[in-house]
């Protein structure tokens, strides 16, 4: 892609800002897509039809709330610390926005192809939880408060486990490239690392459950990381209002949103990445090539969305204690177990 | 009204359509607030729920003032809560609407006479966009004074207005 | 998992470090006080110090209104807005205590019609009771469901009245209208349809593991406190007192009827905690059900106004009679000065008393449990406040 | 236990402080008892093991132009009775004990009585407007109210 693109425009500054505004694209358009079909799932597991007057079955929604919010009132609250106000929305969306530049969406596209991708998505994506921290504590609402702290606390103890899942898949591929983990699982479904990966057969068959097990624990805590249902403790509607975005209007609150459905897509597609071969065909070179990788890639991250947009709608919420007691007493010695087990298997 | 509502001197080709464009937005996405506050916050939940489904014209309730369009007023107003309710519809972002809904919230309702401890009619502290009659209005009436606020935002427009 | 009950407050444990405590404001516009309720909260961090209602918000002048009417039977709309959501309920009991001044004797069609309606009207406000207490807890779908299902009662109300949500139905001495032709059957069928409904509504709330750890244990109302503060209902019930006033204190037909009075048997925790009101209700509405398949059966003949008085003009005199409301123990006092005209009503809602109670079952709790236990008491604004 | 039998041990306990036993009221039979001892009595009521009134159905005010009568409506869950117990005051100095100390339920019901009647219950540890604005002024559900015609700035009348 990059040759490609220097094909095109020359070793310009034009390449990299087009490599550069890919991602941001691809994100926009999750996120749209997202919460079309976040409000579409939701609604048809209620009986119900949701959207249905802005286009056919109300496709073209989400663009009309975004523009709708586009012009809505700026509001700063008079007792507001207002720089930290007005940097809060940027800061989460940049988080975001600089995680998707290492996804691999395709086998010869990634924005950035660093080695440290996996390392650089978890301390970037941490970047969120600053920024909800600001706003939460810029509004001089205690709402946003109690949410912006209760997100703190809760995504520096889901991160913990979450990290030593990724730790397990790296021990595995001996890198943490996100495009290299991909490559390792090439070859189709049985080389998925859920599988087990493409390792000698004992390995395989030992790998399996404990796979099974830290790709479950990764979930649950991408869950938590983006404040989902059982997990939506920092935006609790009906104990914190709107939690840390309670003060936020018009395209700030816009800005809250499109990253809130983008993170979803983010974690969905690490797990992809993770665990479920990434961008490569489940069927090895069959259905496989650039394009191909694209839709493989985002097919599997909406489905992951679409099983947390399940979840969201079916359970109820946790308290903050009990959400600290699943974090820290179950996901943790788990995924320590399993990194141990998986340390021993691949010296086996 | 929007912030460059009444902005632009005169109507253009270009103002007209951005207009329709901007007003088709809004009308389509009137996020209402949730609160009720009587017997017609329960006829409100019913048109929101399976049976009614005011999301089918992107009415979707939110907890918080400052990411609303719409208010739906349920219900009987007290004196003890108009202030609230006048401090609610100030925290809301331009542009606003205000839907009144059921007759305490029109002019007091059954309690016009001798309710020393309500208010006769919401609009006595916040305009009022669209008044639903009905103790309580059902959900279809709530949903055709909602279409009304549609055809009104329908009709707003970037141009000032000239008498 | 963890036991978040602390009896003392942790500001008052730590005498070194001492945190500074927040004094928060919920409501009254705010997604979970049902209503205008406003609660004023010190919190410790998360967890709750000391709570403090300020009611009022929807304070409608009944009693006023009551006073100011020029029969008894004006009375009635004013009844139906006080507890919104189950206007059967108040209706059964206004008109239980104005037939007990003017000893009024009902046809027994009239008595097992409004037996029915009332009924189906615990159903409904069950419904809603259960349903937003799930959005409470941060479950969305059964309250779409519940209320899916309510509409059906609603389309029987309707059939029956004209009116979905405030009736005006149930007259002093009789109905104001009689059931439609092809209504008993719609009642039959609509009980046969309700019954999976509630299994899948166990199975998706009720049961659920998230939903028992957030309410088990939580805001426990032990059963002396609950007597003490007067409580009634299935928060008098789920504290388990096995006090219903149908069986304990029959009015209209209910002594004709067999059923089970619920109790709360402290299943996934404590007993009278948060899951065991919740449950309370669930097994009330199938409790219901009985009723209004036996009530159908019995249903006799006759003409639902034969017993309308012509002028309700009582003697001099005074009657309180209690209900059992959906909410629990509903009562009417009304004095008569021999007028036509109402002297004094007051109304006694289950809702006002059962609210008093929330300040001593939820000190120590966190702000999520509040939360959960403000739910579980069930409270209607309109009858708290009236 | 029969109105007949309480109404008997009432008096034997407390003598004068029972004013007026109405044993042939209309519908509901009541007994009228002075209001300074009204605390003790509601004791009595609640601990005696005969009857055992452990449950306050209802606590109103009423106003009988010139006086106030605060109207007691208690029950039993044990023995299943019930008795009504009125206390009746002069307008001018509306004064009666709290019973909040025996039933706890009283509390709430004695400040709306407060609010609406402007009764005041000595001794109650929480004697707040509770339904109406605390800047409120006057007490609604007296027979003499006249509505204000504004309050805070927003005209009342229709």
């Amino acid at each position: 892609m990059d040759q490609f693109l220097q094909s095109i425009f020359g070793d310009t500054i034009l390449t990299h800002v087009f490599m550069s505004v890919l991602p941001l694209l691809f994100l926009l358009v999750c996120a749209v897509v997202t919460i079309y079909v976040e409000m579409k799932m939701a609604a048809h597991m209620q009986d119900r039809l949701a959207y249905m007057r802005t286009g056919w079955h109300g496709t073209l929604q989400p663009v009309a709330d975004i523009l709708k919010l586009l012009q809505k009132e700026d509001i700063i609250p008079a007792s507001a610390d207002k720089f930290l106000f007005m940097l809060a929305p940027y800061i989460v969306f940049v988080g975001t926005y600089a995680a998707f530049a290492v996804l691999p969406f395709s086998s010869s596209y990634i924005g950035s192809a660093v080695d440290l991708g996996l390392f650089y998505v978890i301390a970037v994506s941490a970047l969120v939880v600053v920024g909800i921290l600001m706003a939460g504590w810029a509004s001089n609402n205690k709402w946003s408060l109690f949410g912006a702290i209760r997100s703190a606390s809760q995504v520096i103890s889901y991160e913990i486990p979450a990290a030593l899942a990724v730790l397990a898949v790296v021990m595995i591929t001996g890198t943490m490239s996100m495009n290299e983990i991909t490559k390792f699982q090439e070859g189709g479904i049985q080389n998925w690392l859920i599988f087990g990966g493409p390792l000698p057969i004992v390995h395989k068959l030992l790998l399996i459950p404990v796979m099974i097990v830290l790709a479950v624990v990764y979930y649950v805590c991408s869950m938590a990381e983006v404040n989902r249902t059982p997990f939506d403790i920092p935006e609790a509607e009906s104990e914190l209002v709107q939690g840390y975005n309670t003060e936020f209007t018009g395209m700030k609150f816009a800005i809250f949103y499109l990253a809130e459905y983008a993170n979803l897509f983010l974690v969905s597609a690490i797990a992809v990445v993770l665990f479920f071969g990434g961008w490569s065909s489940p069927f090895g070179s069959f259905m496989s090539g650039p394009w191909w990788s694209l839709f493989w890639f985002s097919l599997k991250g909406m489905l992951f969305v679409c099983l947390n947009i399940w979840l969201r709608w079916t359970l109820p919420r946790l308290r903050v204690d009990q959400l600290m007691y699943v974090s820290w007493k179950v996901l943790v010695p788990f995924a320590l177990v399993c990194v141990v087990l998986v340390g021993a298997i691949m010296v086996m | 009204m929007g912030l460059l509502d009444k902005q632009f001197e005169k109507s253009n080709v270009m103002v007209t359509s951005l207009d329709s464009l901007l007003n088709w937005a809004r009308l389509s996405s009137l996020w209402q607030m949730q609160f009720g506050l009587a017997c017609c916050a329960i006829e409100m939940m019913a048109a929101s729920a399976s049976n009614f489904d005011m999301m089918r014209f992107g009415v979707i309730p939110r907890a918080t003032p400052r990411q609303v369009d719409v208010m739906i007023v349920s219900g009987t107003v007290t004196l003890k809560m108009a202030s609230r309710i006048k401090r609610l519809y100030d925290q809301m972002p331009e542009p606003r609407y205000v839907l009144s809904m059921g007759s305490c919230a029109n002019c007091g309702g059954p309690y016009w006479e001798h309710g020393y401890h309500v208010l006769k009619g919401v609009d006595r502290v916040i305009p009022v966009d669209v008044y639903i009659p009905g103790c309580p209005p059902r959900p279809e009436a709530l949903i055709e004074g909602l279409m009304k606020l549609q055809e009104k935002v329908r009709n707003e427009s970037l141009a000032k207005k000239h008498a | 998992m963890i036991e978040t009950h602390h009896s003392q407050p942790a500001t008052s444990r730590g005498t070194t470090l001492r945190t500074e405590e927040m004094i928060l404001n919920m409501g009254p516009q705010h997604p979970s006080t049902h209503g205008v309720l406003r609660l004023e909260l010190v919190v410790d961090g998360e967890i709750v110090v000391d709570v403090i209602p300020h009611l009022g918000y929807l304070h409608r002048c009944f009693e006023k209104h009551a006073e100011q009417m020029s029969n008894y039977q004006q009375v009635v709309p004013y009844v139906d807005r006080m507890d919104y959501v189950s206007s059967m309920g108040n209706e059964f009991a206004y008109v239980v205590a104005a037939e007990k001044l003017l000893k009024i004797q009902v046809p027994e069609r009239v008595d097992y019609i409004r037996v029915i309606m009332a009924e189906l009207q615990r159903i409904a406000s069950h419904q809603i009771a259960i349903g937003t207490y799930g959005i409470d807890i941060g479950a969305f779908t059964p309250f779409l469901f519940l209320f899916r299902d309510r509409e059906r009662i609603l389309d029987l109300f309707e059939e029956a009245c004209g009116a979905r949500l405030l009736y005006n139905y149930f007259w002093i001495g009789g109905l104001s209208h009689d059931l439609p032709p092809g209504w008993v059957e719609k009642a039959k069928a609509f009980c046969a349809y309700l019954k999976p409904n509630i299994v899948e509504l166990n199975g998706l709330l009720t049961y659920n593991k998230i939903f028992i750890e957030r309410t088990a244990n939580v805001g426990v109302l032990p059963k002396d406190v609950a007597i003490n503060y007067a409580c009634s209902g299935p928060m008098l019930r789920a504290s388990g007192v096995n006090w219903d006033l149908r069986r304990d204190d029959p009015y209209s037909v209910y002594d004709k009827i067999e059923w089970d009075v619920c109790v709360g048997r402290g299943e996934a925790g404590t007993v009278g905690d948060c899951w065991d009101r919740n449950i309370v209700r669930v097994h009330e509405m199938e409790q219901s059900l009985r009723i209004i398949e036996q009530a159908l059966a019995m249903l006799p003949e006759g003409n639902v106004q034969a017993a309308l008085p012509k002028r309700i003009m009582p003697v001099a005199s005074e009657a309180y009679a209690r209900t059992e409301a959906p909410r629990g123990e509903l009562g009417f006092y009304i004095i008569s000065d021999g007028t036509g005209s109402p002297y004094r009503i007051k109304a006694r809602g289950p809702s006002f008393v059962n609210l008093s109670v929330i300040t001593e079952i939820s000190r120590g709790a966190m702000i999520a449990d509040l939360v959960a236990i403000l739910g579980s008491t069930d409270i209607v604004l309109g009858e708290v406040d009236r | 236990m029969t109105f007949q039998e309480i109404s008997e041990n009432l008096q034997k306990k407390f003598g004068d402080a029972v004013v007026l036993v109405k044993a042939d009221a209309a519908v509901d039979p009541f007994i009228v008892v002075a209001a300074q001892s009204v605390c003790d009595i509601a004791l009595h009521l609640r601990e005696d093991a005969a009857m055992q009134f452990d449950y306050l159905m209802c606590l109103s005010g009423v106003d009988r132009k010139g006086t106030f009568e605060v109207v007691y409506h208690l029950a039993s869950m044990t023995h299943k009775h019930k008795l009504v117990l009125k206390v009746s005051v002069p307008a001018d100095r509306p004064e009666v004990p709290t019973v909040e100390s025996v039933w706890k339920t009283a509390n709430w019901h004695e400040r709306e009585a407060y609010d609406l009647f402007g009764i005041i219950f000595t001794g109650h540890p929480d004697l707040r407007r509770i339904l109406l604005p605390y800047d409120w002024e006057g007490y609604p559900l007296r027979k003499d109210y006249e509505t204000p015609e504004f309050y805070n700035g927003m005209r009342v009348p229709y």
